[in-house]
């Protein structure tokens, strides 16, 4: 049954992956590609990667999603028809595929548990996780604690986004009163909003708290968190949205989620350990592991949220057609 | 305390400082968190050295998890003298930098870009010091995406559409890199270089191995902008801001190389990569072929900035030239190269910096005569174009000399009379620039143009200095360049 | 039992797949992504059941969020402008 | 027939890749570009995936009754690139933001000749 999924899956994947190259409505293609998204998530899902398919759909299907809309509205609708025909990039193309198949030929087959990679390091992750990290998701103890490095390193590739964004963007303050002119249509959809709003921060907190048993964790959170923000800007005007969270405070609430993540690495090294070592954190290394996930997964939730308001806001803010008057360039 | 961490201090201290500069509202300290921290991880780098020259390979576990289970930082020679060109660049940069991106930026773009400087800094320390491939992939990220909002905030608007251009190109190198990463990973079942290195050579005739090591050397290629993969680099050095230009051409390529060596010599092996996949060969066609065409592109361009851009690429073609020989010689005359070219073009383009913001153009055009109103900023051109030519005395000299001494060694004479052949051309773009401000009348007159301002100059000279130094007492730069070639040589050598 | 439901799901993806190619218009579209959303967050409850770990529902929740807030926002800053049908 | 059923996934999964790629080399709309990156990188992390899976086992979240899980590597490698990839859509749909406003056109071709009369 899983294999028939699997199957189904990537066959559509492989048709909506067709029709966005093929079609010229950017709007049309934004929403297959959130689609394309969501497909994949599923079949993350079926693939067992459970933490990665949370992901994905919050990301792919919800902000990337958002942020094309957004850069669509701003820029033109329908794809130009290309000026000339080039069989170049056909050539690159077809040759980086056809290397690839290749190079699939030696590979060992899906699914086979002997492969090299299920042989390896992997299998101790899982065995020792119970006592030396003392939480059952396998995924969480990795991602914080045996490659911790590599959560700081993302954490810091999304802070660089985020600060990015806001020196190309800029967030410029809306007043109050700016709101959407059809604000009056919109009743039931700020009711129901505001009835969510509360209910989504809670569900993302959940996520934060509940990764080291469940799906979840600190980015997840993150982006529940912003998810949340996001619908209330959406039906309640950009302004009062701002009201809530000044676009000040994300600056320093990003910056300060990358802070509280290399604090809890300095500590270990202040404690006599290495960069990032919690065994050091507390009497016993197990709480220490536990604590230090802890922080390191709200600092990462704390960083992910206001980076995606500040791109969110960033994008939002500016006025089709570039008529942004306080922007000197 | 502060000793034993030093590896991982290298590293982090650059990236907590990012978000502080980031707090910092005013402009002016922005700039001084970034001077502290350039200078810091300067005097961290000449620390690491000591240890490295001293103990060897500096290894330390991140976390404290034994490797490969953990990410392990690993230092060789090599990875130390990278580390030092990059803190030297830094720290030169960071004092020159406060005028120019005064003059260059907004003021509320001041604090995004040291933010952003100290990131790409971040990124690129984390490459260079990193033992394990993905981790590479993340701190390879974090210096492009930094790199891509640095030059975006150049004031012409083909700065915008230079990084997109170079976004999108080094957004398929990195994933590029990603699915040989994961070819690899797929193969033996680790991520750690030094265990991949021993788990490699069992598997190396599978199909998938090869694929592998292809795609992550092209993926690498376009980082470092070996040819044809180089048509982003000149748009990106040209609209940068002048200070973005510098450090990213000082620095960037360089890492680029850094990344191939190791791929090269220490996770796939001298075997596999130059007698197995004759990787040898092809790179130095095109090696040949970006000293050629760069150097040729370069003598007539009128824009000094696209001038020394497309000289940068015909540069990075002699360093792979080295690399391609694959011969104790041949890696050690690429490793100087890297170091001395470093150098020559940070100065060369901090020259340039001082006439953007004199003149606001670096045309030739509006050069003519230029020698009479900023003698020493042009003074500082023809002293690192002499060394970029290669004239005794400099350390270009010293480069190329081991170069030609290398391909001499390997029997490649042709090879010997390529790099010298393209040394005359270098003379022409070199003297193009010597003749039109020196010995040309300036045809209308420039009031108010004068000497570009001390904390400008003296960095400028600081590393034209150096320059001088090395081209005179090379003992020590080449005395290191041979342990950490012979290092990389040897470690593949059953 | 789950097998049929996830068969079906399935089917009812890709019809819903089909009305998101063609369009025509704008609201074609819209419909068509919130109803694949939809079934996407039905797979993933069989999914969960059929393979004993149910607790997984989480997933499941955040896209019935997504889905929803996307859905929104494509309408929020289109529809007001678009009334017409747009042909491809 | 072995061979067809053990590669399956990657052979789908490579033309995914490549149909991303062609996107970002062949198409002169900025946001076509970006889309394609996107796909591009999105069934890179479908490879990931596809290789941590193991027949019959379950998600690597430990729990009675179960012994046989997936690797857990992959997945964490690829939320870390996810990310990544975020990040990397955000400042290329910035970017032509920007470039919008410079020179009112998000074309490619456009672009270019605008640059060459300047």
């Amino acid at each position: 049954m899983q294999h028939l999924v699997d199957i189904v899956l990537l066959g559509l994947l492989m048709i909506t992956g067709f029709a966005i190259v093929r079609m010229r409505s950017l709007l049309a293609v934004t929403m297959l590609t959130s689609i394309y998204s969501l497909f994949s998530a599923l079949l993350f899902v079926v693939l067992d990667a459970v933490d990665v398919a949370l992901t994905e759909a919050a990301i792919g299907a919800g902000i990337s999603t958002i942020l094309l809309l957004a850069t669509v509205a701003l820029t033109t609708e329908y794809e130009k028809v290309p000026s000339h025909r080039s069989l170049l990039p056909l050539l690159v193309v077809t040759l980086t595929g056809a290397a690839l198949i290749y190079g699939t030929l030696d590979m060992p087959h899906y699914g086979d548990p002997n492969a090299p990679v299920h042989r390896h390091v992997a299998p101790d992750y899982i065995e020792d996780t119970p006592e030396e990290i003392g939480v059952p998701n396998v995924v969480t103890s990795v991602l914080a604690s045996y490659r911790g490095y590599d959560t700081l390193g993302e954490v810091t590739v999304i802070f660089t986004a985020g600060v990015g964004v806001l020196a190309l963007l800029g967030v410029h303050l809306r007043k109050r009163t700016e709101q959407p002119s059809d604000y009056h249509k919109l009743v039931v959809l700020r009711v129901i909003a505001k009835l969510f709003f509360p209910l989504i921060l809670l569900f993302a907190l959940y996520v934060l708290f509940h990764g080291d048993y469940g799906p979840g964790g600190g980015f997840q959170a993150g982006v529940i968190f912003a998810t949340g923000f996001v619908l209330y800007a959406l039906t309640h005007g950009l302004g009062n949205a701002e009201r809530v969270i000044p676009p000040a405070l994300l600056g320093i609430l990003a910056a300060a989620g990358v802070l509280l993540y290399s604090a809890v690495g300095i500590e270990g090294m202040l404690l006599g350990g290495k960069f990032l070592e919690y065994n050091v954190l507390a009497d016993d290394p197990v709480s220490g592991q536990h604590l230090g996930i802890l922080l390191i997964e709200t600092g990462v939730g704390i960083t992910v949220a206001a980076v995606i308001l500040i791109i969110y806001f960033g994008f939002v803010s500016r006025r089709p057609g570039g008529a942004d008057a306080q922007d000197p360039s | 305390m502060l000793l034993s961490n030093l590896p991982a201090l290298q590293v982090v201290v650059p990236l907590v400082s990012a978000p502080i500069c980031l707090l910092l509202r005013r402009p002016g300290h922005a700039w001084a968190c970034a001077l502290t921290v350039s200078w810091a991880v300067l005097v961290m780098a000449v620390l690491l050295l000591r240890q490295v020259a001293l103990e060897g390979t500096v290894s330390y576990p991140l976390g404290a998890w034994a490797t490969p289970w953990g990410i392990e930082y690993r230092i060789d020679m090599l990875a130390a003298l990278v580390i030092l060109v990059i803190a030297i660049i830094g720290a030169v940069v960071m004092p020159y930098a406060r005028r120019s991106v005064m003059q260059e930026l907004d003021d509320e773009h001041i604090g995004a870009f040291y933010t952003c400087y100290l990131l790409c800094l971040t990124g690129l320390l984390g490459i260079v010091v990193t033992g394990d491939a993905f981790n590479l992939f993340v701190f390879l990220e974090i210096s492009s995406l930094s790199s891509y909002v640095l030059i975006s905030l150049g004031r012409d608007r083909r700065a915008l559409t230079a990084a997109f251009q170079y976004l999108v190109m080094g957004t398929i190198g990195a994933t590029f890199i990603l699915i040989g990463v994961g070819l690899m990973y797929m193969m033996t079942g680790t991520l750690n270089m030094a265990d991949l290195a021993q788990r490699l050579p069992a598997v190396d005739d599978t199909r998938t191995v090869r694929v592998a090591f292809a795609f992550v050397t092209v993926g690498v290629s376009i980082k470092l902008a070996l040819f044809p993969l180089h048509i982003w680099l000149p748009n990106a050095y040209i609209y940068a801001p002048s200070v973005v230009s510098i450090f990213l051409a000082a620095t960037a390529t360089k890492v680029g190389v850094y990344v191939l060596l190791r791929l090269f010599f220490t996770v796939f092996g001298v075997q596999f990569s130059f007698d197995d996949m004759h990787v040898g060969d092809i790179i130095m066609w095109l090696a040949i072929a970006a000293v050629l065409t760069g150097s040729l592109v370069a003598i007539f361009q009128d824009n000094l900035k696209r001038m020394l851009a497309y000289s940068s690429v015909a540069q990075i073609g002699y360093i792979v030239l080295g690399i391609a020989l694959a011969t104790g010689a041949g890696v050690s005359a690429g490793i100087i190269y890297l170091f001395n070219h470093a150098l020559i073009k940070g100065a060369l383009f901090m020259a340039l910096g001082g006439i953007m913001l004199r003149l606001g153009s670096v045309e030739l055009r509006d050069l003519h005569g230029l020698l009479r109103q900023m003698p020493w900023t042009v003074a500082a051109i023809i002293a690192g174009g002499l060394s970029l030519i290669g004239v005794p005395l400099t350390a270009g000299f010293i480069s190329k000399w081991y170069l030609v001494a290398a391909a001499l060694e390997g029997g490649l004479w042709p090879l010997a009379f390529i790099v010298l052949a393209s040394s005359l051309l270098t003379v022409i773009y070199v003297w193009r620039i010597v003749e039109a401000t020196c010995f040309r009348a300036a045809g209308d007159e420039r009031p108010g143009v004068r000497e570009a301002p001390l904390s400008m100059l003296l960095p400028t000279w600081l590393l034209i200095a150096l320059n001088l130094y090395i081209g005179v007492d090379a003992e020590v730069l080449t005395g290191l360049a041979d342990t950490a070639a012979a290092a990389l040589v040897g470690e593949a050598l059953p | 039992m789950y097998a049929i439901a996830t068969i079906l799901i399935l089917v009812a993806i890709a019809v819903g797949l089909v009305r998101a190619f063609r369009g025509p218009t704008l609201f074609d579209r819209v419909m068509a992504g919130n109803m694949i959303g939809t079934l996407t967050v039905l797979l993933v409850a069989v999914l969960g059941f059929m393979n004993g770990r149910p607790e997984f529902l989480d997933i499941a929740l955040v896209y019935v969020l997504i889905s929803f807030i996307s859905t929104i926002a494509v309408l929020r800053v289109y529809v007001s402008r678009h009334d017409h049908a747009d042909t491809d | 027939m072995s061979t067809l059923l053990g590669h399956y996934n990657y052979w789908i999964v490579i033309v995914l890749m490549m149909t991303g790629f062609y996107t970002v080399i062949a198409r002169p709309n900025l946001v076509k570009k970006i889309i394609g990156l996107f796909i591009f990188q999105t069934s890179v992390f479908i490879l990931f995936i596809s290789m941590a899976k193991v027949e019959g086992g379950t998600a690597p979240i430990i729990e009675e009754g179960y012994s046989l899980y997936s690797n857990p590597l992959p997945h964490v490698l690829i939320l870390t690139a996810i990310v990544v990839g975020l990040a990397t859509t955000a400042l290329g749909l910035a970017l032509v933001v920007r470039i919008q406003e410079a020179y009112g056109t998000t074309n490619e071709d456009d672009i270019h000749v605008q640059d060459e009369t300047d």
